[in-house]
């Protein structure tokens, strides 16, 4: 079948899971079949037709309206197309995605992103903890792909993060960075305490010096050319350098050995 | 497994399964139904094991008023049938009681998470994503030299911790160090480290502190003069004893420290560096009412630890979202299970069934309570220790009056379908 | 074929495969950027005796470099894949990553990856930070100026090498000026180098020598010396010859830039003493390139006289 | 209950019956869960219409319970994740591949045609733990062995020069206080040496603290379960595990038995040599030579099977070393109790790795020249080697030469130039593959009742249908009966029922038990009557099944 649009019947009474629910699974379904998809409830499972009102959609993408915010997983694993959330969702959002988009009107909750590894989440409203981040028991956050949250960010934003790209247009939470083994994050807005604790590397661009755990040194404020090139290659980095062509950077968590920095422009 | 002695019901040797230190000297006093502990015991033993004689019949209740216990069992099971998102929750329940409340979520659906597992998932921070070099009891009682503590004195969470940790003549330790890092030992602590060698570093960021040492420990130079509110060379002397140490051992409790899981991962991580010249391990604190055991079980039964959901037969494993605090913004029906101390309910507005120690107070009536035995006290049972490796058999002290949790879960779940 | 009365030969220039990349460089002004283009494509006029071809291709004007700064396109080709990424990360880590201000960046996307700070960073010495946008890595490496930025690799092509003409004149001074214009008109081809000091070659050569161990030796078909003592392919009235030679990145790079050079040198014509184009060839059988001289000025504005 | 299976052909090696050689096929009758003379009483029947007929199968080695299983569940998530449970009425609960749930350990076993399965290394401290865990596996009985070796007590003892009987009391102690089935010894003495900052161990080097050598406690041992008379010789992981120029130390220790019974476990990673430029060839043909010679010694061979995997070990001093391949590069690593150790690491064997290809063709050379398959085991030293469930794949390439041959020439080049295996030629038969997986894992465990078919054998039985492909074979048992109850089905699992678990209780001076206690008290901090598992802790209440120990020979 063509893509698929879901509409929840009610406001969910329990969380509900749409793991695997994404494009490319349900082009080998029949809308009937996609109705009777097991999608995880509560203590039970029961047919996605008895959470949703099913309709088909256009070719290759998922279209959620209202979501709900116990609505878990939403494009988690996705690896192509597009999952468009008109509203909120839950948790796990774009888990270990590795390619496509997912758009999402509203606010997401926690791991929003989580181990993602290629593609695209464009998310309007505020991410919850976690956003970017290594689930318990991961080794390794968000590896690759853009994570852009327009509005702000929850705790431990990007933790383990090990790639990719993370810009956020409002404020992050305490604990940003928090062991991040590589990759980049922008914060637009004000940045909670302990940020970068134990961050053996990446960049974290800010517009204002954070409040910085003991193992950070100040470097001093620098011209870096890097600025420039990343300004320019990175178009979702554009807007965020512009033409700034210093910046002043903070490295740490030297305490752990770490090399990561954050560069103030 | 207890010996019970003559009159006047003198029982030696008694298992305590409370804390998860696994105290298996206690001797308790029983008069009919009445239990007091006597002697050396910790405060937390002597109230938990504390059974009045005069204590008031405990009966099933629903909603508040007495009722049978087939009353009880049937209601339970009408409103388990109708959830829809039920929390099975408290889990302090020995193992026999555990497998039974495992089966019951199994045919019903559900979360299972125990009230103390946020200490549990902080250390699972570092052991399930870098593993740890670890540690149980008799090898630190008997190979420690330098114990680093970090965070609050122990002692007040367990009681004869250090009374079990470092007894007075090892078999192999040629000293004894002790290193406080955070919290000062209080006079307790000091006791029972005797000729111990203690040393207090008083962090006020016991992150930076513990991160400081693991540099120190990797052959690094601090940046400055003091790291986490202690002295660059008492944080040096720190890292010199430990690493000079022919067996050190990193101790914390990962409930206690809102930045649990960072110290679980740094004590991980110094113990690492340690043992690539000299032998070391961590040796977490935790384990209150078999939280252990119960996170055994899951694992060998479903292959998933704590804050696991069982779904239509399917299990699945989400450290976030089925935790108990979270859980409980979800669930319908919250199976309240606590048999070894009156740990009330927390705050819920769905339906509550309640096995539960008799002299739970509850701030709403639960439309179940059904009390049950504590094991140990009650009824035989098995308990883990806090390090999961040794495990614990509980006696009963007294003619049961109550049914076990395991008993009263299977009333509950009555002939499976 | 005749242009503006010069005699364009009935030959061809017979090329070589090369395998080249492009490298932009940028810094701080245009004249360090320069400076270290040319300086990095130092000493590399014939792969016979250098190891590789490299030049300058053009200056790059900021608005259009990776950073924004002023820059250059080099390319560099070599005879092989293996040589290619051997040479480049030495020339880079000799004359860029030395060089004040510069910053170095891949100036070809596809084909087989050529090693740029894959190999420099370690002059980091562990302090080198990198940063991977979707599949494209970068590297800085911290130096006493500041930080050195530069592309983890660049991409390759399987170019050609050894286009050439040469320019048959009355004099030197004509020759010379002659082969001038073709450079300046050259230059503005893209794709394309001309690897020899000011673009133009005096000494050229073919195959094999009298002497044991010398893989080349002076054209003597083209000396105006010898004219009369040799077998020559010169008319007595060429008193001086100079060749242009040509590495680009497809066989059409370098056709055009042919076609330029020759058209600039025509528009000199038999004016300004030029005599005719000529193309040096090893019979044909050893290049799988073929120039032919007459077919890439076909239909140029300029042929007066086809023949 | 009785059950009767009618025109199946009987592959019996303990009773010397073929009817896969013969054609000839027989009833088979199971009454109250014990194999039974043929009557015409009414009974549930099931034609088998010359399906094979085979004795539940036995596995000696396959570490299905304790601590450290639960150590690699907690630490491989991913394998549990990737192995979801499979749908059925039964309850199947939990999954994983590599480290899978009590439930799916049983379910997967009994699929493939086991009905017996022996934990080989628990720790005394986790005994309990290992009891209450195989009390949950379903349609398996089970055992385990009790590691010593490297415990304080014995080498205090031992130290200080104690007699011979004083050892057989401690190990009778033990045996009976952690409800054991045999003694297991692991890297004797090197895990305690460990425990002293010693980072390798080998045959004849003294412990740090105490000076006993490894032969020493393994001579020690072998006299004490001899003279305890416990059926299973002892079972030993030797010295230097994985370590090139093990092969030295393993015929050393083949000599070190002195003609007592030793069964050498997992043995292919005691087999390397130090030839070639990469300092690591086989030896598996010396050894197999040694072994021939030797009727004493039986191995098992821990054959390596290719993808991921999960290596647990009581053998730390070794895990600790191996940590640096972890793949995830995770491991968990433990002192425990004055006891033993373990160490738990993830590791992925790789067809294109030079190691791990000569690993497998070295495993496969062992099982092909040891030559009596009455004292040779099949094994991956679950999940050491591999995951139990790849034994169907291990059978067909032990089976079919052109199979092995092929797969051998997928491997990595520079390994297939270091093995004979393309050279050997010779092919498992289906009595012989009878013999490995039941009829001599069940004499070598001493259990009399197991492992063939005859009238007062346990009623497990499982019927296959032939097929040349072996690996679909014994992927799929058409019928596996576990005591009498039919708990698989053309190979899905259609009932669980409860295992017992099999003890061995030897007599022993019950004078050491006052110097058992002393020890608890001072060193342990645990007192020994709460270390001890009374009988009824066992498998739910019902307790275990005991085997006397009369002696045995040799």
């Amino acid at each position: 079948m063509a893509g698929l649009h879901l509409k929840p019947r009610a406001p969910l009474a329990a969380r509900a899971d749409l793991s695997g629910v994404t494009p490319a699974a349900l082009a080998t379904l029949s809308l009937r079949e996609a109705e009777q998809l097991a999608v995880p409830y509560g203590g039970g499972r029961v047919a996605l037709a008895e959470l949703f009102f099913v309709e088909g959609g256009p070719d290759g993408v998922l279209l959620i309206e209202i979501g709900d915010e116990r609505l878990d997983h939403v494009g988690a694993g996705l690896a192509s197309g597009e999952i468009i959330v008109d509203g909120v969702v839950g948790a796990w959002a774009g888990l270990g995605m590795s390619g496509g988009v997912l758009r999402i009107s509203g606010a997401a909750g926690a791991y929003l992103g989580a181990e993602m590894s290629g593609g695209r989440i464009e998310l309007n409203g505020a991410a919850g903890d976690h956003a970017g981040a290594a689930s318990s028991g991961s080794r390794r956050g968000m590896s690759g792909g853009v994570l852009a949250i327009h509005g702000s960010a929850g705790a431990l934003l990007g933790e383990r993060q090990r790639g990719g790209l993370i810009v956020v247009a409002g404020d992050a939470g305490e604990g940003l960075a928090t062991d991040m083994i590589a990759g980049t994050v922008a914060v637009g807005g004000s940045i909670g305490p302990r940020l970068g604790r134990g961050m053996k590397r990446g960049t974290v661009f800010t517009h204002a010096v954070p409040e910085l755990p003991a193992g950070f040194a100040d470097t001093g404020s620098h011209d870096l050319v890097a600025l420039r090139l990343m300004s320019r290659r990175v178009p979702e980095l554009g807007a965020f350098i512009g033409a700034a062509t210093h910046a002043r950077r903070l490295v740490g968590d030297t305490l752990m050995g770490g090399q990561g920095e954050v560069l103030v422009v | 497994m207890t010996e019970i002695e003559s009159a006047p019901h003198i029982v030696r040797d008694v298992v305590c399964g409370f804390c998860g230190l696994g105290c298996d000297d206690l001797t308790i006093e029983t008069d009919g139904s009445a239990v007091r502990a006597r002697d050396t015991v910790c405060p937390e033993a002597a109230r938990l094991f504390l059974r009045r004689a005069d204590a008031r019949e405990p009966q099933c209740s629903q909603y508040g008023e007495v009722t049978s216990e087939a009353d009880a069992v049937a209601a339970a099971r009408a409103i388990l049938a109708a959830a829809r998102a039920p929390l099975f929750a408290g889990l302090g329940v020995d193992i026999d009681g555990g497998r039974a409340v495992l089966e019951l979520a199994a045919r019903f659906g559900g979360v299972l998470d125990h009230a103390a597992s946020e200490g549990l998932f902080r250390n699972y921070a570092a052991v399930q994503r870098t593993g740890w070099l670890a540690t149980t009891l008799a090898e630190v009682r008997n190979r420690c030299d330098v114990l680093l503590v970090v965070g609050e004195d122990p002692t007040a969470s367990f009681g004869r911790l250090f009374e079990r940790l470092l007894p007075a003549s090892p078999l192999f330790a040629g000293s004894r160090k002790v290193i406080f890092l955070g919290e000062a030992p209080g006079e307790k602590a000091r006791a029972q480290l005797g000729g111990a060698e203690t040393v207090h570093l008083p962090a006020d960021d016991l992150v930076a502190a513990l991160e400081a040492i693991v540099g120190l420990a990797r052959g690094r130079t601090l940046p400055g003069g003091t790291v986490g509110g202690v002295a660059a060379a008492d944080l040096a002397a720190a890292a010199a004893a430990l690493t000079g140490a022919a067996y050190a051992v990193v101790t914390w409790n990962g409930a206690t420290l809102a930045d649990g899981a960072l110290i679980a991962e740094r004590a991980t991580a110094l113990v690492d560096a340690l043992n690539l010249t000299t032998r070391a391990g961590v040796f977490p604190l935790g384990g209150r009412d078999n939280i252990i055991g119960v996170n055994q079980l899951l694992l060998w039964r479903l292959g998933y630890p704590l804050r696991t959901a069982i779904r239509g037969q399917v299990s699945e494993h989400d450290p976030a979202l089925f935790s108990t605090e979270a859980a409980l913004k979800d669930a319908d029906v919250l199976v309240w299970v606590s048999a070894f101390r009156p740990e009330p309910p927390p705050d819920f507005a769905g339906k509550v069934i309640a096995f539960a120690h008799p002299e739970t107070r509850f701030a709403r009536p639960p439309e179940v309570f059904i009390p049950v035995g504590t094991p140990g006290i009650d009824h035989a049972g098995t308990v883990y220790r806090m390090d999961s490796i040794v495990s614990l058999p509980l006696g009963a002290l007294r003619v049961a009056t109550l049914p076990s949790v395991a008993e009263a879960v299977r009333l509950v779940a009555g002939d499976a379908p | 074929m005749i242009i503006n009365g010069v005699d364009i030969r009935d030959s061809f220039a017979e090329a070589f495969p090369m395998v080249g990349t492009r490298l932009i460089i940028t810094a701080d002004t245009p004249e360090w950027a320069l400076i270290a283009g040319r300086t990095t494509t130092g000493f590399a006029t014939s792969v016979i005796g250098c190891g590789c071809e490299a030049a300058v291709e053009r200056v790059v004007p900021a608005e259009e470099t990776p950073d924004g700064r002023p820059g250059v396109s080099i390319l560099i080709f070599a005879m092989d894949f293996g040589s290619l990424k051997k040479v480049v990360p030495l020339r880079l880590g000799q004359c860029v990553l030395t060089c004040p201000t510069t910053a170095c960046f891949a100036g070809i996307e596809t084909g087989k990856r050529v090693p740029l700070a894959k190999t420099i960073r370690y002059f980091g010495d562990g302090h080198q930070i990198s940063k991977k946008i979707d599949s494209k890595r970068f590297w800085r490496v911290p130096v006493m100026e500041g930080e050195f930025v530069c592309d983890e690799d660049t991409g390759s092509v399987e170019g050609v090498g050894g286009g050439n003409f040469l320019i048959l004149a009355r004099s030197r001074g004509e020759a010379l000026a002659a082969a001038e214009a073709a450079v300046a008109a050259m230059s503005q081809v893209e794709g394309n180098i001309l690897p020899f000091p000011g673009g133009v070659v005096r000494s050229g050569s073919k195959v094999g020598s009298k002497y044991k161990g010398l893989f080349a030796s002076t054209n003597h078909h083209y000396c105006p010396t010898l004219y009369g003592t040799v077998d020559s392919a010169l008319t007595p009235e060429v008193g001086s010859v100079m060749e242009i030679v040509i590495d680009g990145v497809s066989f059409d790079a370098v056709a055009a830039c042919t076609r330029a050079g020759i058209e600039a040198v025509c528009r000199i014509g038999a004016a300004g003493g030029v005599i005719a184009i000529d193309a040096g060839n090893y019979g044909g059988n050893l290049g799988p390139f073929h120039f032919k001289l007459r077919e890439i000025m076909a239909g140029s504005p300029l042929v007066t006289e086809a023949l | 209950m009785r059950v009767r299976l009618t025109g199946g052909r009987v592959l019996d090696p303990t009773t010397g019956e073929n009817g896969v050689a013969t054609g000839a096929t027989r009833t088979v009758e199971i009454h109250d869960g014990r194999l039974v003379t043929p009557t015409d009483l009414p009974a549930e029947e099931y034609d088998l219409g010359g399906d094979i007929v085979l004795a539940g199968g036995i596995d000696l080695h396959s570490h299905i319970a304790g601590g450290k299983m639960n150590l690699a569940r907690l630490l491989m998530q991913e394998d549990r994740r990737a192995y979801p449970e499979l749908p059925g009425a039964f309850c199947g609960c939990g999954g994983g591949r590599a480290s899978p749930s009590a439930h799916a350990t049983g379910c997967r076993y009994s699929e493939l045609g086991y009905t017996t399965v022996f934990e080989p290394a628990m720790v005394g401290a986790n005994a309990r733990g290992a009891h209450l865990e195989m009390a949950d596996i379903p349609n398996l009985d089970t055992g385990a062995y009790l590691v010593l070796g490297n415990d304080d007590y014995l080498l205090r003892l031992m130290a200080a020069g104690a007699q011979q009987e004083q050892i057989n009391a401690y190990v009778g102690w033990m045996i009976e206080a952690t409800q054991a089935f045999a003694i297991k010894i692991v890297n004797p003495g090197g895990i305690n040496a460990f425990k002293f900052n010693a980072r390798r161990m080998n045959l004849d080097e003294g412990n740090p603290h105490y000076g006993v050598t490894p032969r020493t406690v393994l001579q020690t041992l072998i006299r004490a379960v001899t003279e305890l008379g416990l059926p299973h010789p002892i079972h030993l992981h030797g010295c230097n595990l994985g370590i090139p120029g093990n092969d030295e130390t393993t015929l050393a220790t083949i000599l070190a038995a002195e003609g007592r019974r030793l069964h050498l476990t997992h043995l292919q990673f005691h087999s390397y040599g130090t030839e070639g430029d990469r300092r690591f060839s086989s030896s598996a043909a010396r050894i197999a030579e040694m072994v021939n010679a030797h009727p004493n010694i039986s191995v098992d061979v821990g054959q390596v099977m290719f993808g991921q995997t999960i290596t647990a070990s009581a053998d730390y001093m070794s895990q600790y070393r191996n940590r640096a391949f972890a793949s995830p590069k995770k491991s968990i690593g433990m002192d425990i109790e004055l006891d033993a150790a373990c160490g738990v690491v993830p590791f992925e064997y790789r067809d294109r790795n030079f190691v791990n290809a000569l690993q497998w063709a070295i495993g496969l050379e062992l099982f092909l020249l040891v030559e009596d398959p009455w004292r040779i085991f099949l094994t991956t030293d679950h999940p050491n080697g591999g995951p139990f469930t790849t034994y169907p794949h291990l059978m067909r390439l032990l089976m079919d030469r052109d199979f092995r041959n092929a797969q051998l020439a997928t491997l990595h080049k520079a390994a297939r130039s270091h093995t004979i295996l393309e050279s050997i030629t010779r092919e498992y038969t289906l009595e012989e593959m009878a013999i490995l997986t039941r009829a001599a894992p069940a004499r070598i465990l001493g259990l009399t009742d197991k492992g063939h078919l005859a009238p007062g054998g346990v009623g497990d039985v499982v019927v296959h249908t032939e097929d040349s492909d072996r690996e679909k074979m014994f992927s799929r048992a058409r019928y596996v009966f576990k005591n009498g109850r039919l708990v698989v089905k053309d190979g899905e699992i259609v009932e669980t029922v409860a295992g017992t678990t099999h003890v061995a209780r030897p007599e022993f001076d019950r004078g050491i038990e006052k110097d058992m206690e002393r020890w608890f008290d001072e060193a342990v901090g645990l007192k020994a009557k709460h270390f001890r598992i009374a009988d009824g802790e066992l498998r739910g209440g019902a307790g275990p099944t005991i085997l006397t120990c009369e002696g045995t020979s040799l």
